[in-house]
């Protein structure tokens, strides 16, 4: 089950791959957001554990025996927050990407380079 | 038998991430992104988390989708071949 | 082409950081201790049949309520970012909008109370079931997502929208205040506020369902907001 | 006690309720706002006191009802009271400084300012790993909205920049977490800490615990994965950047700090050289930068750099206990509320380059926070970062660390480039007269607020410091803190009055308890900074600056002989520096030369504090008494040279001196004999103290080696003196000769070579403070510095002439005067010592020293008078006054001379028993071998030389009466127009002869070679910052190639 471990850092370092080629600030975003869907894949795969079922307590998994029917839930958790909290940050980020826009007509990272040195 | 699952899952979420990255649609390659998204979220649920799940594709594959469209809706649509 | 390059070199880099972690990681067999609390306590303390929900609601409340920021901050910031002052073209507003077919238009009216509800479902039983105020919360901004679609020149009630979400916000917070008060010093955020009821039903898990609630409407009407504002008026 | 989880209530509540209040009206909700950012920094506060007052213990808060590691809990210990308290005051008073801002943009900017202090107060508090990446998500997402919220394109760019660093940095905060979870079971910082990662074996610990430091490396802007962070310092509004810079810097500190204890020894020292890098660098980038704000970024990038350098020090140096605690505070502190402050005085000039911010002396007030708030930053005392720097210094030097002292105050000196140089600029740049600054009560009451909190720290620094006892300071720094206060009320003779007095009251309290050298030394710094202000009434209007700036160069002074320990006389030299950089930098033209001067100084400084820090470690550790100089007991011979080249920056000898010609040149005219006359001692002082402890090692060769070096400074200072057209310049470099003949005579090690280097010390003072007050008043006059524009000015000024031709025959030593006996005195020494090739330079420069004085007098008062002088009064009675004093003075002692000489061999013999000389009555006689060597007899030369002197000029002025008078034009070409009118006097250009033959010793060599490294760090500078290419796609590439550089440089590739 490594697979999943691989999947992810597959995807985190096709994320980062198309934040450093891509000229598109669109794409850029795109780029941060598989890098973050690969470190929520990562961190879920942490939480997983064999043939266990998910931590809800239904009729499913008797009460008593419940910590040993269940995977993690903590890593689910964080996860949760995670997911949530790139939203937030990606929709913030392209709000600033619509700004620069208006202002410049350009969605190329390299027309924004106003300030250096 | 999920091993199997898993790989082809897998190698279809990367095939859609490279598919994100590299369509000159700007569209095209959100709902590209979309789908790698929700593709996760089914890797959730057989990772028996599908709180997780149910985030993931409401929030990070609908939404973020929608948000990004509408991005693009204000800025442009294709690429600059020179971009 | 030699940003490529270096690009190719930083991305390799990476991976043979990353490869040791892949080669050397095990799978837990068993919960940690903390984990094992959370399943036991979860249920019997807390009474929340969903443990992740527990967790987030309760035991991890602290993050949960700075989650709650973050989207608020982020929706505050897109509405900083594209408030009316700050639009300096004074262009008429030109509606292009082509006119949805009207089939449409009563299809999404007829289903935008349903979806409503189906988000209001999924928050008010987070204990129970998958789901919560997270994911109820953007299921309810699809119903505003959909009026959008439907009709390009359907405005949300901003009075009504910001009251709503200042509201649950400063609920929340009160809620967990109440932990403070009634419980005691170590008690901010305890869902025990409330008697835990029945075990399995929605009226049970104490303070949790109202908490989801809140955050439901709250970051229901917070991505409102935000698709709102993105959308804008101009164009 | 509140319970400290109000804070997050307080901030999170009003947050979230303030967008609806928007319709009761701005002054409900901004009247909110404020109370809540009040209650917030009252609560702080109040903890703050429980925690230092009532020693109140650390305190743990949970949440949830339940304990850790199942709930997030929150410390409150001390030092996070002290980072809350800060942050939160900070938000406060910045949150007055930004209100107006924000009103512009409406009720949420509020809203997101109340949420960023929220996040910074939760990254100080909290102990769960993952609440700190909650936190950090909270702090950063309410700081990009915040610098994008004006809409500048450059805020939105800069902003733009920042989150995608932020979110690369965040997708490696929760690599970390997660693994360590997966390692630990827990999120729990005091639970993962206890389960000790690193020691479980597993590799995959050891990439999680990276992928955690290096988000927060990120977070804390190293180089060179920090280019993003110099646009948003350079971008947003300055408001902002303060707060960034200074809180958002302490949260992120402080949340490093916490979780550090994973770490082990490997990554503390990786952290440090990781800090010490950015230090370096960012500041050597400084230098180019010519834009205020983005010059601050540098600063504060490197400032970050530093704190965490002491930091992961802290942390490898057994631990963080006490003392590191200590110096970390005292640098953060420093940066603190400097950096704010200087912020937001950006916001208030509004002025893109630094050499346009002249327009601050608008604004006195202003101007006086600006100088703090940069002195505090290069940690000058009586600022926090002095005492933080010290006693980092100290403890690094205490475990051997050697180099790490080296970079960091090699670090600091680079920073001092661009601080003062651009303090030079607020100070003397031109400026057009119609350039404002911004006005309104807020922002400068803002400024005003924090450099009183400023003040306040390091009053309170100075009085409790666990260092030593500073009580000596603690009357004349309210005495400077009175003149400031007033320096824009009082007219300048009451203050001059106010000074002569405090300086007179000084001298009466202290005339007993100095004995020795201290005695003598307080004598010329106290009677030569009354005599040198005399000068002073002169001034009409108020003068202002002068005043405060003199009594803290006159209480360093003074301090350097009260001083007991190294650290008080390293507090005294400090003072000293500042406030004679701030008289010379009072001149037209000495800008430049005002900032030559204090690097040079603060060179010397971080040398005599190395050198001091050594002497502690190397005299067993012991304390920091300055008497441990006597007992070093190894490394003995670096220890002097160090100190010595500390001290010999100040005497200015050669290779050292190029500061000095403009310094002194350009100089008020009753600053030059200040600064040349007295200030020049403390290097001698210095000089003295170490010498004598010299007796207790083996230094021979480096003292060999330092009498050469005075012998070809005396030389050189002669030769360039020669060459001089400048007036002032000319009594310069004779000063750099002067103290290359001290220096040569302390070097010869002898009783009669220190008597005669005390002798020459003692009169230099004399008659260089003469020289530049005759000299001074007459330039004064004839607003030029060039003598060849002079001439025949005997006529007019009489009494300057006499001053003058008094100074000259004393310096130059020929007989009946006191320099005589200096050189008779240092003639005998170096014969004794067989010291004949280097006594053969300083008895050549003897004779070129002639050249100079001759030219000096002659071309200033001799000759024809130019057409434009002829109505020149003599100069004022001010100026003659304190020269008539001395003039006294150096008759006295130089028929007298064993009124002084008697004495200083009397306590030289304590040090040195070969006493040589003998006194007969006033008639000294040397002794070699037993046998009569040498013989001086004073009174009767100067009664043969004095009866010759006046029939001479009764004589003369017989003669002169049948005398044809020259004209102007006499002497000049019939019709013809000469090239350049200076070719006309007679004297212009007089040893063009001697140049030819000799010039090739005064060739430009060594400014040559100083700007040789001025220009290499330049280019350095320009070459590296190229790195920030602007692109913030390049930045992210920085960031994951810094990452796999740390990966393969630092740990080799196998971690752990």
């Amino acid at each position: 089950m490594n697979l999943i471990l691989i999947l992810g850092f597959m995807l985190l370092a096709i994320g980062f791959w198309g934040m450093l080629t891509q000229k598109n600030m669109i794409k850029i975003v795109i780029g941060l957001t598989i890098a973050e869907v690969g470190v929520q894949i990562i961190m879920i795969s942490i939480g997983y554990i064999k043939e266990r079922t998910a931590p809800i307590l239904d009729s499913a998994v008797p009460l008593a025996d419940a910590v040993n029917k269940v995977v993690d839930p903590i890593p689910q958790a964080l996860v949760l927050t995670a997911i949530v909290i790139g939203v937030a940050v990606n929709a913030l980020i392209l709000s600033f990407i619509i700004r620069l826009y208006k202002e410049k007509k350009s969605l190329s990272i390299d027309d924004y380079k106003e300030m250096k040195w | 038998m999920t091993d199997v699952f898993i790989i082809v899952l897998g190698l279809v979420m990367i095939v859609f991430a490279i598919l994100a990255l590299y369509l000159k649609d700007l569209v095209a390659s959100v709902i590209a992104a979309g789908v790698l998204s929700l593709f996760a979220s089914i890797l959730y649920l057989i990772m028996q988390a599908p709180d997780v799940a149910m985030t993931e594709a409401a929030i990070g594959a609908g939404l973020l989708t929608m948000i990004f469209l509408l991005a693009i809706k204000k800025t442009k649509q294709i690429e600059d071949p020179n971009d | 082409m030699i940003k490529k390059i270096f690009s190719l070199i930083i991305i390799a880099g990476l991976l043979t950081v990353f490869i040791p972690i892949i080669l050397n990681f095990s799978f837990q067999t068993d919960l940690p201790d903390v984990a094992k609390s959370y399943v036991e306590k979860g249920s019997k303390d807390l009474g929340a049949m969903n443990i992740v929900t527990a967790i987030i609601v309760t035991f991890r409340g602290l993050d949960t309520l700075g989650e709650v920021a973050v989207l608020f901050i982020a929706a505050t910031g897109i509405a900083v970012l594209f408030r009316k002052n700050a639009i300096n073209d004074k262009r008429p507003k030109q509606i292009s909008k082509r006119d949805s077919s009207e089939i449409l238009l009563t299809g999404i009216r007829l289903l935008a109370p349903v979806i409503l509800i189906f988000g209001i479902y999924i928050f008010l039983n987070g204990h129970l079931s998958p789901g919560g105020g997270f994911q109820g919360g953007a299921v309810i901004a699809t119903v505003v997502l959909l009026l959008f679609l439907s009709d390009s020149s359907y405005k949300i009630n901003h009075k009504i929208f910001g009251f709503i979400e200042s509201f649950s916000g400063v609920s929340y917070v009160i809620i967990g205040f109440l932990g403070l008060v009634l419980m005691g010093a170590d008690n901010f955020l305890d869902n025990r506020i409330l008697p835990l009821g029945e075990f399995g039903t929605i009226l049970s898990a104490g303070a949790i369902p109202i908490i989801y609630t809140l955050v439901g409407l709250k970051v229901g009407t917070e991505l409102a907001s935000v698709l709102d504002n993105m959308k804008g008026d101009i164009e | 006690m509140v319970n400290i989880i109000y804070i997050i209530i307080l901030l999170l509540g009003i947050g979230f309720l303030l967008p609806i209040t928007e319709k009761l009206g701005k002054k409900v909700s901004n009247s909110m706002f404020f109370l809540t950012l009040t209650s917030v920094s009252v609560i702080s506060v109040q903890w703050l006191y429980a925690f230092i007052i009532n020693g109140q213990t650390s305190l743990q808060f949970f949440t949830a009802g339940v304990k850790p590691p199942l709930s997030i809990n929150l410390q409150l210990g001390l030092s996070e009271s002290v980072f809350i308290t800060s942050i939160n005051i900070l938000a406060l008073i910045g949150a007055v400084y930004l209100i107006k801002h924000f009103n512009n943009i409406g009720i949420r900017s509020h809203v997101l300012y109340l949420l960023m202090i929220l996040g910074l107060n939760g990254l100080v508090l909290t102990r769960d790993i993952f609440n700190i990446f909650v936190f950090l998500e909270i702090t950063g997402i309410s700081t990009y909205a915040l610098i994008g919220s004006d809409l500048r394109l450059k805020s939105l760019i800069a902003s733009f920049k920042y989150m995608l660093a932020g979110g690369v940095a965040s997708i490696f905060l929760l690599l970390g977490i997660i693994f360590l979870y997966h390692n630990t079971g827990t999120l729990n910082i005091d639970g993962m800490i206890a389960a000790s990662p690193l020691q479980s074996g597993l590799k995959i610990a050891g990439i999680a615990i990276f992928f955690l430091f290096f988000a927060l490396l990120i977070e804390m802007k190293q180089f060179p994965a920090n280019g993003w962070a110099l646009d948003v310092y350079e971008a947003s509004n300055p408001g902002i950047s303060g707060i960034i810079s200074a809180a958002g810097t302490a949260a992120i500190l402080f949340a490093l700090y916490k979780v550090m204890p994973l770490g082990n020894d490997l990554w503390f020292n990786t952290i440090a050289v990781i800090g010490i890098i950015t230090f370096i660098a960012s500041n050597i980038m400084g230098i180019k930068q010519k834009n205020a704000t983005r010059l601050l970024g540098y600063s504060s990038i490197g400032q970050l750099g530093l704190l965490l350098a002491a930091m992961g020090l802290g942390f490898l140096y057994g631990g963080i206990n006490g003392k590191f605690q200590f110096i970390i505070f005292a640098l953060f502190i420093s940066h603190f509320i400097a950096k704010a402050g200087l912020f937001w005085i950006a916001g208030i000039v509004k002025k893109k380059e630094i050499k346009s911010w002249g327009v601050l002396r608008k604004s006195p007030v202003l101007l006086f926070f600006t100088g703090s708030f940069m002195f505090a930053l290069l940690g000058f005392p009586p600022f926090p970062g002095f005492f933080g720097k010290w006693e980092l210094v100290l403890t690094l030097a205490n475990k051997h660390q050697f180099l790490w002292i080296t970079a960091i105050l090699l670090g600091s000196l680079i920073e001092a480039i661009y601080l003062i140089r651009w303090f030079g600029y607020i100070l003397k740049e031109k400026q057009e007269e119609n350039e404002t600054i911004e006005q309104g009560a807020t922002k400068y009451s803002s400024v005003f607020i924090l450099g009183t909190i400023l003040f306040t720290i390091s009053g309170l620094y100075m009085i409790y410091n666990p260092i030593t006892n500073l009580s000596f300071y603690f009357y004349p720094l309210l005495f400077i803190a009175f003149l400031f206060i007033t320096d824009n009320i009082l007219p300048a003779y009451i203050k001059n009055i106010l000074s002569i007095a405090g300086l007179s009251y000084y001298g009466y309290v202290y005339f007993n308890q100095f004995s020795e050298f201290r005695f003598i030394f307080a004598v010329i710094f106290l009677a030569g900074g009354i005599l040198t202000l005399i000068p002073g009434f002169v001034k009409k209007g108020k003068r202002v600056g002068f005043y405060p700036s003199a009594i803290i160069m006159y209480v360093g002074l003074l301090g350097l002989l009260v001083a007991k320990d190294m650290f008080s006389f390293f507090t005294a030299w400090e003072f000293m520096t500042i406030g004679s950089y701030f008289l010379i930098i009072r001149g037209k033209r000495s800008q430049p030369h005002a900032l030559s001067y204090m690097l040079f100084s603060l060179g010397g400084a971080y040398l005599i504090m190395f050198g001091f820090a050594l002497t502690h470690v190397f005299s067993g550790g012991n304390g920091i008494a300055l008497d441990l100089l006597n007992s070093i007991k190894s490394n003995s011979a670096l220890i002097f040279t160090m100190l010595a080249i500390g001290f010999l920056t100040k005497t200015a000898a050669a290779g050292l001196h190029i500061w000095l010609p403009g310094a002194h040149a350009e100089a008020e005219s009753d600053v030059s004999p200040m600064v040349s006359a007295v200030l020049l001692k403390a290097g001698v002082f210095g000089l003295i103290l170490i010498m004598i402890s010299s007796l207790r090692f083996d230094a021979k060769m480096i003292i060999y080696l330092l009498g050469w070096l005075g012998a070809i400074t005396a030389l050189l200072g002669n030769l360039m003196a020669s060459f001089q057209e400048d007036a002032k310049k000319l009594l310069a470099y004779s000063s750099i000769a002067q103290l290359g003949y001290i220096l040569f005579a302390l070097a010869i090690m002898s009783h009669i070579g220190w008597m005669a280097a005390i002798w020459y010390a003692m009169n230099h003072f004399l008659y260089k403070a003469l020289l530049f007050l005759a000299v001074g008043a007459v330039v004064v006059k004839l607003k030029t510095h060039n003598m060849y524009e002079m001439g025949g000015l005997i006529k007019q000024m009489p009494f300057s002439f006499v001053s003058v031709l008094i100074g000259i025959i004393a310096l130059s030593g020929v007989p009946p005067l006191s320099g005589f006996g200096g050189k008779w005195l240092l003639y005998n020494a170096f014969i004794l010592k067989g010291w004949y090739l280097q006594g053969a330079i300083i008895a050549f420069s003897g004779v070129v020293a002639f050249l100079y004085l001759f030219k000096l007098i002659n071309s200033i008062f001799l000759g024809p008078v130019k057409d434009n002088f002829r109505k020149v009064k003599e100069v004022s009675i001010w100026y003659l006054i304190p020269q008539y004093i001395i003039i006294i003075a150096i008759m006295v002692i130089s028929a007298k001379p064993k009124i002084v000489l008697g004495k200083i061999g009397d306590f030289i013999t304590s040090y040195m028993p070969d006493n040589l000389v003998v006194w007969k009555g006033d008639v000294a006689s040397s002794y070699m071998n037993g046998k009569l060597f040498g013989v001086w007899d004073a009174p009767n030369i100067m009664i043969i030389i004095g009866i010759i002197f006046v029939t001479l000029l009764s004589w003369l002025l017989i003669m002169s009466r049948k005398a044809q008078k020259v004209e102007m034009f006499n002497i000049v070409y019939s019709a013809e127009r000469p090239e350049s009118p200076q070719t006309t006097h007679f004297s212009h250009n007089i040893y063009s002869h001697y140049r030819k033959a000799l010039g090739f010793l005064a060739l430009p060599l060594i400014v040559n070679f100083w700007s040789f490294i001025v220009d290499s760090i330049h280019s350095i500078a320009d070459f590296v910052r190229r790195l920030y290419n602007g692109n913030g796609q390049a930045y992210i590439m920085h960031i994951l190639g810094f990452m796999v550089i740390i990966y393969f440089v630092l740990f080799n590739g196998g971690l752990f």
